[in-house]
């Protein structure tokens, strides 16, 4: 990967070309989001409760926000608050017996929380701002929801468990964020992201 | 990286900083110059400032041994001066100074730095990167108020015995052994306000966030707000007291009390500290 | 990070997810990854809760007794920061150094986190099942104990814990409450209640133009600094006032005064009478003032005075030219003027400049009357303990529980109070950290810290009408086996009157009880929940009441100060000033790190104890900065550094209290000395209060030295750079400013 | 029509040159001067000369790599400060002159060492295997001279350097 | 004694006739070449002693910086404003150290001062070594060592680059430069006399040296290179030193702290460097004639041209010195002034004075041609120069950080703790272990130039046709040994 990056890199300083991250694409399967060569699968996660991202974003067609209750709001995205699975579930008859479900509910019985693993994981001195983009991208650029999601996240609805799909590395980041964005659907005016330091390092 | 760029924006790579207008708000990117102004007259020298800077700040507590060779780590510091033309006694008390970074336009700390870790921010701060840094102390040595403080030890495991780490801010880094830290402004504090401003399609309010030495002064001896924002109390201070950002040398009234310190070096800081007013006839 | 039990304070159900990320560079997770680091995520949460973000909540400090309101930041369920509480009347959304150190006291490592018995002579863990059986041995019906047998020391109290504790006394028929604050405003209330009429008037700083003070250090150490601090900085606004100091060791206070005036210690009130003598050239002074007065004051003429005070003489005159000069002016008496024998006479020919100058009323009136007396503070003092120490000596109390004071630490080693506790068979101590009086404790019990603990307070200085501030947990108890005071308590008086209290599970419901009951006090419509849940969020119940009636009463005869010259013991030649820090009080936060480490503002001293010691004696002594220093009283002597000064008397010494800890932990113990130790028996003459300026010291250099740790550098003035200006007041046109 | 060499060594400089004066007016058949290799412990210029006019091209290398060491240093940097968007530093603008020269010129040097050495090896024929008839003695003290000639020079040749006291002549076939 | 005018007349004659030879012209060359290529043999037991002592010493520097790495920086008792302490001042010590063989190789090489010859190799190995010395030290005060690829340039997948503005990046770039392109020049210059080695040596030594020198015969074509290749290098490397030693002397005087916000700082520190270079070769030179038995090579009139050499040098550095206390005095610059005030009269008092002294008042024994031919003298002088110009650089770092700008944070008692010292005593071991083993690999005294030097001076000699005035070289170099 660095190779390549290399390789890009010196490149296009000599021709004296500029680099840039391509647009967003949609879909396709896990690993072939871009071709920006910041591609990285992810470790398989072992989750404690293998949850079906594809029947609740796609088949279902949910929105990602409404679990992930903090992307609009602040800097976690938020895994679901417990009784937020209960409150849809317990109404839900026809599943009540699966294996998955079972194991949810065996752990709101006992008032326990569920021992999730941290699938894109950032080092522990980033901020990640979710807030940021989706208000920026979601819903001030009124883009479908998987492509925002998705340019970071890959293609969550055709996943089970969720899984890394982009390498989350430094450059990854300032490659877009040295692109010049539109600012909403009706404002035509651009203006890349933030390029301090303090933006994301805490 | 292509010559494209360079040709394209050559004018603007070469602007000289802090250079008038550099703050603007019709430009997206310089809406915020966060700044501070500092009322001698009424800073008591109680250090609930450094004390809330602590707190915030995730700085360790050095022990006796680690002050006495100097590798305290406050980032607020409240100096005590006496007057020089003193007799016996100091009857006139004494001048207490707080001194923090002073987020200097033209920062003597950022040039130096060889890896980049500190450089100025869009808002006019003076930013440090932790994780960038490579402990070299120039920026240290090139700072005129030493305001800058070195890892000298590995403070996360000695500092903060359990359970005394459940109280370190989540927001801030905890620093490890041998980089640099300094005052921040408490731009964990700033970042959350702007966010939220920026989802409710405004502008921070003034007096919205505060660092923390602000917000804890007992007699609000330090202000501190946007002074891109001509409204704002920061900006009517600054004018007030006639100190110019991007003057080195101001001309003023001599009953004006605003002045920044250390001036003649042209750092530019973003303090404003107001003179200490004594009666001469009390 | 994962506690969610269901718990009673069901408001409090934020615990849960993890990530309680604390960012180490180099160490940690530096890395991009995935599935390592495990998440939680709430089970059943408040829905103002967002992991990241953070919830205030309001509560109230308790590192002293100024009640001041705080917020608590809470973050992922642990509490990180206090602010101040903007609704505040007392802190105004402000907080000082000391407030923001609760939260060390919360995670302090050397917290008791169980209940401890004396087995021998060491304290060894016990559950808390054995050590409520023991208390019910030792105090319980079936021990036989009356209620003559039994003491409570209790530092200051007041709110529903105070009343709790009343109850609990009434219930085993006992008065022995002795409410003791080793440094505490006693003397002060005395003449306070026999000039006005109150404890406490109410100083208006900010309708001043002029302060003159005489040794009170109300920026720092005061009835409620942090208040004073925000009336400070209104008076120091156009039209700025002007501050005269006039004490024999420079506080925070007279640090930023425009005159500060060093004096004899004790001779305050010679002073203040010479001013009045000058004052009363102004006619219209003479007419407001009685005959007696009039007389008696004109026997203290300038060069009388000055000979007294070791003040020029000139500048007794300037002190009352500029009274006669500013009005309205203010004039205090402060803890230096008030720790002698002779403290209410100087504390009320203090006042007396006052009733001459005609402030009461203007600048002093009387503070809003709390309609609630049986929660009302109980100001301690040192006459309690004293007391309590005869009678213990003696041999009268079967069992003794102490809260909130740390008397073994504290008494000056002449009462020997350490040997009297141990002749009491039963001691029991409430305590968050094992400090001296624990030690010497048969059971210590490990009670929940202010953030994590329910209450009430109401501070003895009332700003603005009354505020009942309220205390609510910040967060889930940290320690499992710890228990809240109050429901310890609780359970106490339910052992004799169970019946009274079975309406309570605990002292959150008592609490609650209580705190609705004042509903119709603030004229509150709404349902009880909802009156109890708008007290808690905003952390305080402010009820407007009549202010006390303050009258001027002033007897020519206890003015008398002319047995007030000091003792002069050529053994002893030196002033002992044992100086109270903003940051330490009486020395019951010595192990809060932060503490520890805020540099004192007036020597930047940390980490120790030092002797100030003014440069003009320092140099006649041969004495240099780190000089140990054998400073000796008739009752100890105490080795120490010093650190010379100039804002000393030249015939005075001063040590800090708060510091020379046996116990408390790894921050306080073994750090610096402890001044307490050698206080001589002096007392006030009225009040029988110790008069902790009265002692008299020798001092000896021993030859050995030690660098002083300070953050100051080798010179402590500016070197000619533009650091601090001083702009004279007349030039400064402050209402111009914004 | 085949070609071999014969090495002779010589005690002084100055029989050397003899030699090679004789050897370029002799005109022999078979024999071009251009193919006359000197081989000496020291660098001597004049007898060089004498060999006729060998060019050096070291220079035109340092030449391109001084200009492109500092050419492209300047662009480098300038164009890594312009592409680097935490680069903004108080006081100095983002390209700051100075600085880079300084850099510039290091590296204006670097590049002129690095390519003037590469000029060099690649001049010198460096690194190369040592011809057969190398002989140790050309390093302490003794000058000899490479010569390549057809079979049918070589007797005449040999004559000559007989005539001006080789010390010794070595042929390939090792005679 | 002299009693007669004639007899006066005849002596003052003597003296002026009489001018003592650099070297003989007529040692024979083969004799050159085995008197070097014996300082490549087997060495003595005391050569072990004393490299093992120099390993050992290098070895506590190591576990100092071992020690100072798991720890902290704060066991080597640096504070907030003594931030570098000895670190910085001995790695200024080390680049300085590094001139003197550019000096010799290059600017004597371009103004055809000949006798550099015999002594130049030495002095271009230790130009290295000092070098490779300092860079430990930039390594070694580093807070965070292992994000030491933070300052190289190179992209990389954060897209970040150093900071080009900073002294430190162009320190890099140069020392980097200065590094390379003299090791390069050293490598260059020893080709001929590794084709000497390889020509002489038997079986491992053989390959080894058959692979350094390139196969190098000695032909036209790879002199007539050599020679201009040589002499361009030359001429890159003297400006390269130059702007090494200014650029370092810039770390100092971009920033605002008195006492290093002067202007002649950049000339100051190359004077500065070339003298104690020049001082280490001089302690070297003795050092090696004596052990190699170079007396033939390495003669006194060599070692008093380089005395007098080094004389003249410390003038100028005392010049520039007194420039820069004068400039301060005489400027109305409070800051510097009350920093030069403390320099001479506070904690660092005595370490002051005594630099002032060593630098400017004991290199006048060089003055006299009598001590500059007492090689015990000499040894003692250069070994002193060299501790007073250490003492320059402790002094133009740490009084400066104790007396600052800023009253409140000034610092006067943070003496250096061992870890410091250690590290200090640690490069000196470094630095000679890479000295003694050049010595014993690489020839170093350079056979070819020698040669050229001799024949040189053998055609002089016969052209003007000049008497061979007696040679007391080797009684002199007896008397020495």
């Amino acid at each position: 990967m660095i190779h390549r990056l290399l390789a890009v890199l010196s490149l296009a300083f000599l021709c004296g070309s500029a680099v840039n991250a391509e647009p967003f694409v949609q879909g396709g399967p896990i690993g072939s989001q871009t071709s920006d060569g910041y591609n990285a699968l992810g470790p398989v996660v072992q989750q404690p409760i293998d949850f079906p991202h594809y029947r609740h974003a796609k088949d279902m067609g949910i929105n990602c926000m409404y679990c992930h209750t903090g992307a609009r709001r602040g800097y976690v995205s938020v895994i679901p608050r417990e009784d937020k699975c209960i409150g849809c579930h317990q109404n839900i008859e026809s599943v009540k017996d699966k294996p998955r479900i079972k194991k949810l509910f065996e752990y709101w019985d006992k008032k326990e929380p569920i021992p999730w693993k941290k699938v894109n994981d950032l080092p522990d001195f980033v901020r990640f701002n979710h807030e940021r983009h989706i208000q920026r991208f979601y819903f001030r650029q009124d883009r479908p929801v998987r492509e925002v999601c998705g340019y970071c996240h890959g293609d969550v609805a055709n996943m089970t468990v969720d899984r890394r799909v982009k390498s989350l590395s430094m450059g990854w980041c300032v490659s877009c964020h040295e692109k010049d964005h539109k600012e909403s659907v009706t404002n035509m005016k651009t203006s890349h992201g933030p390029n301090e330091c303090w933006q994301c390092h805490k | 990286m292509s010559i494209t760029n360079l040709l394209n924006n050559w004018s603007f790579y070469r602007n000289k900083r802090p250079y008038r207008g550099q703050y603007d708000l019709n430009r997206q990117y310089g809406e915020y110059k966060w700044a501070m102004a500092v009322d001698l007259d009424i800073c008591t020298g109680c250090n609930a400032c450094t004390t809330a800077c602590y707190a915030e700040n995730n700085l360790p507590v050095v022990g006796k041994h680690r002050f006495e060779h100097g590798q305290v780590m406050h980032w607020i510091r409240i100096e005590r001066y006496w007057d020089e033309k003193m007799g016996e006694f100091p009857e006139q008390g004494t001048s207490f100074l707080p001194m923090m970074c002073q987020q200097c336009e033209a920062a003597p700390c950022e040039t130096v730095c060889p890896v980049a870790a500190t450089s100025h921010t869009n808002d006019g701060l003076n930013s440090q990167n932790y994780h960038r840094c490579i402990g070299s102390r120039y920026c240290s040595a090139n700072c005129p108020f030493k305001v800058r403080y070195f890892n000298w030890w590995n403070y996360p495991s000695t500092a903060w015995p359990a359970p005394l780490e459940d109280q370190l801010n989540p927001d801030v880094t905890v620093r490890t052994k041998g980089v640099m830290e300094k005052c921040t402004f408490c731009v964990q504090r700033l970042s959350e306000a702007k966010s939220r401003a920026r989802t409710e399609y405004r502008l921070v309010r003034d007096g919205e966030v505060l660092p923390a030495c602000a917000q804890a002064c007992p007699t609000g001896a330090i202000s501190f707000g946007n002074i891109v924002d001509p409204e704002s109390k920061i900006a009517k201070m600054w004018k007030n007291q006639q100190v110019d950002l991007y003057k080195d040398m101001q001309e003023k009234d001599n009953t004006v009390r605003g002045y920044r310190i250390l001036e003649d070096l042209r750092p530019f800081p973003s303090v404003m500290y107001m003179e200490r007013v004594r009666d001469a006839e009390a | 990070m994962s506690e969610s039990g269901i718990n009673r304070r069901d408001f409090l159900k934020v615990l849960g997810l993890g990530g309680s990320s604390l960012a180490l560079t180099g160490c940690g997770n530096t890395d991009v990854q995935s599935g390592v680091e495990v998440v939680m995520p709430n089970v059943h949460p408040e829905d103002f809760v967002v992991p990241g973000l953070s919830v205030f909540y309001a509560s109230t400090c308790t590192q002293c007794g100024s009640a001041c309101g705080v917020m608590g930041r809470v973050r992922e369920g642990r509490v990180l920061k206090l602010e101040g509480n903007p609704e505040s009347k007392i802190s105004g959304g402000k907080i000082c150094g000391l407030g923001q150190a609760a939260v060390q006291a919360q995670y302090n490592p050397d917290r008791l986190t169980q209940p401890m018995v004396k087995e021998g002579d060491k304290l060894v863990p016990t559950t808390w099942e054995k050590a409520m059986a023991l208390l019910d041995d030792k105090t319980g019906p079936k021990s036989g104990i009356s209620g003559e047998q039994f003491a409570f020391v209790t530092g200051a109290t007041s709110g529903h814990l105070k009343a709790l504790i009343q109850n609990y006394m009434d219930s085993l028929g006992s008065k022995n409450h002795f409410v003791y604050e080793a440094v505490s405003p006693a003397i002060g209330f005395a003449a306070n209640r026999q000039v006005y009429g109150v404890d406490m008037p109410r100083l208006h700083l900010d309708k001043a133009k002029l302060i003159v003070s005489f040794g009170s250090d109300f920026l720092g150490t005061g009835a409620s600094p942090v208040h004073f601090a925000r009336e400070y900085a209104k008076f120091r606004k156009a039209p700025r006032g002007t501050l005269v100091q006039i004490e024999p060791k420079m506080t925070m206070t007279g640090a930023n005064a425009d005159r500060w005036i060093p004096i004899i210690p004790g001779t305050e009130g010679v002073f203040a009478l010479g001013v009045a003598n000058e004052l009363l050239n102004h006619e219209e002074y003479v007419r407001a003032t009685s005959p007696d007065i009039v007389a008696l004051v004109r026997k203290y003429d300038r060069e009388t005075v000055s000979r007294a005070t070791g003040v020029r003489p000139e500048l007794v005159a300037h002190v009352a030219a500029l009274l006669w000069e500013k009005t309205p002016s203010l004039v205090i008496s402060g803890a230096s003027a008030e720790g002698h024998v002779h403290g209410v006479q100087n504390a009320m020919a203090i006042q007396l400049l006052n009733k001459i100058l005609g402030n009461v009323g203007k600048t002093v009136d009387g503070q809003a009357q709390s309609p609630f007396p049986q929660i009302a503070p109980s100001a301690g003092s040192f006459a309690a303990l004293k007391a309590m120490n005869d009678e213990m000596g003696g041999g009268k109390f079967k069992a003794v529980f102490i809260h909130g004071a740390n008397p073994v630490f504290t008494a000056p080693s002449f009462m020997g109070f350490r040997e009297n506790l141990r002749k009491a068979p039963f001691k029991v101590a409430f305590v968050d950290a094992i400090d001296e009086t624990a030690q010497e404790c048969d059971l210590v019990l490990p009670i929940l810290t202010a953030v994590e603990d329910f209450g009430s307070h109401v501070a003895w200085y009332q700003p603005e009408g009354v505020e009942v501030s309220i205390q609510q947990p910040l967060m889930e108890k940290l320690h499992a086996d710890t228990r809240s005071m109050g429901d310890i308590m609780l359970d106490l008086v339910k052992v004799r009157r169970a019946e009274e209290y079975k309406a309570w599970p605990d002292f959150f419901s008592y609490l609650k009880t209580a705190v609705v009951a004042v509903k119709p006090v603030v004229k509150y419509t709404d349902t009880d929940e909802h009156f109890w849940y708008d007290v808690l969020s905003h952390g305080l119940i402010q009820v407007d009441a009549p202010q006390q009636e303050v009258g001027a009463n002033f007897a020519a005869a206890a003015l008398d100060l002319s047995s007030s010259a000091p003792v002069q013991d050529p053994k002893f030649p030196f002033y002992l000033i044992p100086s109270e820090r903003h940051n330490f009080r009486d020395g019951r936060h010595a192990n809060l790190g932060w503490l520890q480490e805020s540099p004192d503002p007036l020597t930047t001293v940390v980490w120790d104890s030092w002797a100030e010691i003014h440069p003009k004696t320092a140099a006649s002594m041969g004495i240099s900065e780190g000089d140990y220093l054998e400073i000796a009283s008739q009752n100890g002597m105490l080795k120490v550094k010093a650190y010379l000064f100039p804002g000393i008397h030249p015939d005075a010494i001063s040590i800090p209290l708060g510091q020379g800890h046996e116990a408390l932990g790894r921050f306080a113990q073994g750090v610096g000395v402890n001044p307490f130790r050698i206080l001589d028996p002096v007392f006030e003459k009225s009040t029988g209060e110790i008069a902790m300026y009265g002692t008299r010291v020798s001092v000896r250099k021993t030859g050995s030295k030690e660098t002083v740790v300070k953050d100051e550098g080798p010179y402590n003035t500016q070197l000619g750079r533009k650091l601090v200006v001083t702009l004279p007041a007349d030039v400064a046109q402050l209402s111009k400013e914004i | 029509m085949s070609k071999s060499h014969m090495l002779a060594l010589f005690n002084d400089f100055d029989e050397a040159s003899a030699a090679i004066r004789e050897l370029k007016a002799s005109n022999l058949e078979g024999f071009d001067l251009k193919d006359v290799t000197l081989k000496s412990p020291i660098e001597h210029p004049e007898i060089e000369e004498l060999l006729g006019k060998r060019p050096v091209y070291v220079q035109l290398f340092t030449f391109f790599g001084a200009t492109f060491g500092a050419l492209l240093g300047f662009l480098f940097i300038s164009s890594a400060q312009a592409t680097f968007l935490m680069q903004p530093k108080g006081g100095k603008p983002i390209i700051p002159i100075p600085p880079d020269m300084v850099l510039t010129y290091e590296l204006f040097i670097l590049g002129g060492v690095y390519i003037t050495v590469l000029g060099f090896f690649i001049g010198a024929k460096l690194p190369m295997k040592r011809h057969k008839l190398y002989n140790a003695r050309v390093s302490e003290d003794q000058i000899g001279i490479l010569i390549k000639a057809e079979d049918t020079a070589m007797p005449a040749i040999k004559d000559l350097f007989t005539k001006h006291r080789a010390l010794e002549i070595i042929g390939e076939g090792g005679k | 004694m002299i009693n007669t005018f004639e007899e006066r007349e005849v002596e003052v004659e003597r003296r002026f006739v009489r001018k003592e030879k650099d070297i003989r012209e007529d040692i024979a060359w083969a004799k050159i070449n085995s008197d070097v290529l014996r300082s490549l043999e087997r060495p003595r037991m005391l050569f072990w002693v004393i490299f093992l002592g120099s390993l050992a010493l290098f070895m506590f520097g190591v576990s100092c910086e071992i020690y100072q790495y798991e720890t902290g920086l704060g066991v080597a008792n640096l504070d907030n404003p003594q931030v570098w302490g000895l670190y910085i001042a001995t790695f200024i010590f080390w680049i300085g150290m590094s001139h003197s063989g550019t000096l010799l190789s290059a600017i004597l090489h371009l103004m055809h001062a000949d006798w550099r010859k015999p002594i130049y190799r030495f002095a271009e190995a230790m130009t290295t070594f000092s070098l490779m010395t300092a860079g430990l030290f930039v390594m070694v005060h580093l807070g965070r060592v292992w994000q030491f690829y933070y300052v190289v340039a190179y992209p990389n997948e954060r897209w970040t680059w150093p900071n080009f503005q900073s002294p430190l990046v162009w320190d890099a770039t140069a020392i980097f430069t200065y590094l390379t392109s003299s090791m390069i020049f050293l490598y260059i210059g020893m080709i001929p006399d590794l084709a000497i080695c390889r020509d002489n040596a038997t079986g491992f030594r053989k390959r080894f040296y058959t692979f350094l020198s390139l196969g190098w015969m000695g032909t036209d074509r790879q002199w007539a290179n050599f020679r201009v290749t040589y002499l361009t290098v030359a001429c890159f490397l003297i400006p390269l030193a130059v702007s090494v030693h200014s650029i370092v002397a810039t770390d100092f005087a971009v920033s605002q702290q008195p006492g290093w916000h002067i202007t002649s700082f950049p000339p100051y520190f190359v004077a500065g460097a070339l003298y104690s270079g020049c001082a280490a070769i001089i302690t070297l030179f003795i050092v090696l004639r004596y052990v190699f038995r170079f007396e033939e090579y390495m003669t006194m009139p060599i070692l008093e041209k380089t005395a007098k050499l080094t004389f003249a040098i410390s003038m100028v550095w005392t010049y520039l010195n007194l420039v820069e206390y004068s400039a301060t005095w005489y400027g109305d610059d409070m800051y510097a002034k009350q920093a030069l005030i403390y320099r001479a009269t506070g904690d660092y008092a005595v370490f002051w004075w005594s630099m002032n002294f060593l630098g400017s008042v004991v290199p006048f024994t060089l003055a006299f041609k009598k001590l500059r031919n007492h090689i015990p003298t000499m040894l003692v002088v250069s070994i002193l120069l060299n501790v007073g110009m250490w003492l320059e650089r402790w002094m133009i770092v740490s009084p400066t950080f104790a007396n600052g700008i800023y009253p409140w944070t000034m610092d006067h008692d943070q003496w250096p703790a061992w870890v410091q010292w250690g590290m200090v005593a640690g490069s000196f071991g470094w630095f000679n272990m890479l000295f003694m083993l050049f010595c014993k690999i690489f020839p170093s005294v350079s056979m070819y130039e020698v040669k050229e030097m001799v024949y040189h001076r053998s055609l002089h000699t016969k052209a003007h046709g000049e008497p061979s005035v007696n040679h007391e070289l080797a009684a002199e170099g007896g008397t020495a040994s």
